[in-house]
């Protein structure tokens, strides 16, 4: 927008809240106060914004402007926003502003015809990803039992939920994937572990066990050694051994 | 929640048709040796005649109400309420084939993993027939399926967090950013330069991808299976019916792929009959017990 | 969503942010207080709203809400903003929150610190533009399937190679979207004429084939007949009827 007409709008906002011409004093002084600062670049961007990039934006004298001064700042600013329609949240990427769920009902009217329905293969493609990252498109496959169609990754890799983190070293080199901080922000989540379990049906060696005395087979049978047997809590992403590092994301 | 309307609305009424003694007995272990002919109202079910017309896409939408062979095994499991491990094999191959048969037979070009499960379960249903040769120690003692009733249960756990992730509250669905508008600064820095053929491609891939979502747009109306068989039906107990007229074309294909499925479900629990007169003439349904008397 | 779930969305979000339980009796207390409803719809929506917008979404029971209590909200939400860094505006759209002025210094660093790359996001988001302009925000999500952040937008305006050609005569009155002569600049141009017709090709081979006879460089391929061409030809900027001329840019 141009300047000439952010003034004029700025002029029907003065006119329109009844506020004089006097205003403009107090407001400089707002601008000097940090909360009121943050709480306008929260509001401008997209993104969280980390303490570490807050400091760099504010800090662009080198005045001196320390981490802790930043955390009084981001409590003073959630403090303050107690009493409106929108709450300071901390998720993955850092620090941002939501509206508050319990106007969720009246936002959803807003929003009618937005699209925000997955189909289940792209929620199940991402809960594989999620809990068994590092992971190739064929071992998505191999326990869905059907064949991962391209838009669907696509799909997922155009909202930023995942992405690729290297590529495995078998012949063809397929990709390796992994989720995103987005998806952690999109969810309102601050790590991987706040995501819900993986269910736990029966552990495979009891499976295995369960199997044996069901289904009559004498002498239990050495339990087989699966590739889920590895720990199926959502995966960190610094896990990411075996992923070749000169292909990194 | 919506997700996989169509598979788990079936699911649940089929659960529903369970308690109340409509599909029949629990499978025990008598039933599982039995190999009866699977026939419906007196003639087996994938006879049903070639000028039936379903629109190819209307099979594709049924088909998508599962998401492959394991999903479709576990919807027979499930509505029967068994337990992974107890599987009938016999019983559940028989249906699984019914089903890809009844594909086959509406000429729906079968994606490849159908198949290749079909291959499997043939499989492991001859092995559990055959004599258990004498046990030696470390020499295949396990079961025939049990690597099957792995594959299934490592499935149902990735299918169940699916579904929690997708009840989790999500950013622009449950909740919304806050954002006020901000004066755009002119940017100092030098912008990237602007690739024509990187614009293109983009394009490409995002009408590539848009099609997708009118795909599933279809997919996921919800509508009701059990609801359509009680209104069906009530129809046909009034009279026989052509099937033309137990679809609402106003519902569009989903809505025409439900009255199949509803007409099917019937059909598979003995409860409707189809009749054709003359041949190639109209289907008509009429209630079991009316061509019964 | 049924009412049950969302009660469990809304404790699993009330954990997520560590927020304690016995804050939602205040919550609740907040979600009655129209001046925060009217706060949350303006900070969730993209687009100014009116008063009679507002008394829509607001009165959805048709309670008999009134203008003037809607007025006297917005006058009320306008002096609580005072200590913040965001102030009510009445715009011809209607009202809307916006930054202050005096923080646009802060935001200006903000923009710098974007990367320079332009994203998958940005490039897709301007190809509509250009082939199916004039176009709304919410089409082209539409057609993405995935949301257009407001950086988004925001970059490709403050880069001028978009910019907002009228509203459509919609609720909401959506912004329309349109190229500038910048963007051919930018693309070394002359027209728009001069861009591919929409490639209609199975495969990247065919897309830069019809790119490479377009533009004339070496190695000329046949071009690929497309069925869609009519209507999916750039659009010269002139086109834009069924704009209302009054909004104009």
């Amino acid at each position: 927008m141009a300047s000439a007409e952010l003034a004029v709008n700025q002029r029907q906002a003065d006119a329109a809240a009844g506020r004089g011409a006097s205003r403009t004093n107090a407001g400089d002084a707002l601008a000097q106060r940090l909360d009121c600062r943050i709480e306008a670049l929260l509001l401008a961007g997209d993104e969280p914004l980390s303490i570490d990039q807050l400091l760099r934006l504010l800090d662009a004298g080198s005045s001196g402007l320390e981490r802790a001064t930043i955390r009084a700042a981001l409590a003073s600013l959630g403090e303050r926003l107690r009493v409106g329609a929108s709450e300071l949240v901390e998720v993955a990427g850092g620090w941002r502003l939501q509206v508050r769920a319990q106007f969720s009902p009246d936002i959803a009217r807003l929003w009618e015809e937005r699209p925000s329905k997955l189909s289940r293969a792209m929620l199940e493609t991402l809960a594989l990803i999620i809990y068994r990252q590092p992971v190739t498109r064929g071992e998505i496959e191999q326990v869905r039992g059907v064949a991962v169609s391209t838009s669907t990754m696509n799909t997922l890799l155009a909202r930023d939920w995942v992405k690729v983190l290297g590529h495995k070293e078998v012949p063809g080199r397929p990709a390796l994937y992994g989720t995103t901080t987005r998806l952690l922000d999109d969810l309102g989540l601050k790590t991987l572990d706040q995501l819900p379990e993986l269910p736990q049906v029966q552990d495979l060696a009891q499976l295995d066990a369960a199997l044996a005395a069901r289904l009559g087979v004498v002498g239990v049978a050495p339990s087989v050694p699966s590739p889920a047997a590895a720990a199926d809590a959502p995966r960190a992403e610094q896990r990411t051994s075996g992923v070749d590092p000169t292909v990194g994301p | 929640m919506q997700s996989g309307a169509l598979a788990g609305g079936e699911a649940e009424a089929a659960n529903a048709a369970a308690a109340h003694g409509v599909v029949g007995a629990p499978p025990t272990a008598g039933a599982v040796g039995e190999a009866h002919v699977p026939k419906v109202a007196g003639r087996p079910l994938v006879e049903l005649p070639a000028d039936l017309y379903i629109p190819p896409d209307a099979l594709e939408v049924f088909l998508e109400a599962f998401e492959g062979p394991l999903d479709l095994l576990l919807y027979l499991i499930r509505k029967q309420n068994i337990d992974i491990l107890d599987i009938p094999v016999l019983q559940i191959t028989q249906q699984y084939m019914r089903y890809i048969a009844l594909m086959e037979g509406l000429r729906f070009d079968l994606a490849a993993e159908y198949l290749v499960m079909a291959a499997w379960l043939a499989e492991i249903k001859s092995r559990v027939l055959l004599p258990r040769p004498p046990v030696v120690e470390d020499d295949e003692p396990e079961d025939p399926r049990a690597e099957l009733v792995r594959r299934l249960q490592e499935y149902e756990r990735f299918k169940t967090v699916a579904e929690t992730i997708d009840a989790l509250p999500r950013q622009a669905r449950d909740f919304w950013l806050a954002h006020a508008s901000a004066a755009v600064p002119d940017v100092e820095a030098e912008p990237p330069p602007l690739e024509l053929r990187a614009l293109l491609l983009a394009f490409h891939d995002v009408l590539a991808r848009a099609e997708m979502y009118v795909h599933h747009a279809v997919t996921r109306e919800p509508l009701s299976v059990r609801e359509r068989m009680a209104h069906i039906l009530e129809r046909i107990t009034a009279g026989p019916a052509p099937f033309a007229a137990l679809c609402d074309p106003r519902e569009g294909r989903a809505g025409i792929v439900v009255a199949l499925l509803a007409i099917l479900e019937l059909a598979r629990e003995g409860l409707l009959d189809v009749r054709q007169e003359p041949p190639f003439g109209a289907l008509i349904l009429a209630s079991a017990d009316a061509a019964a008397s």
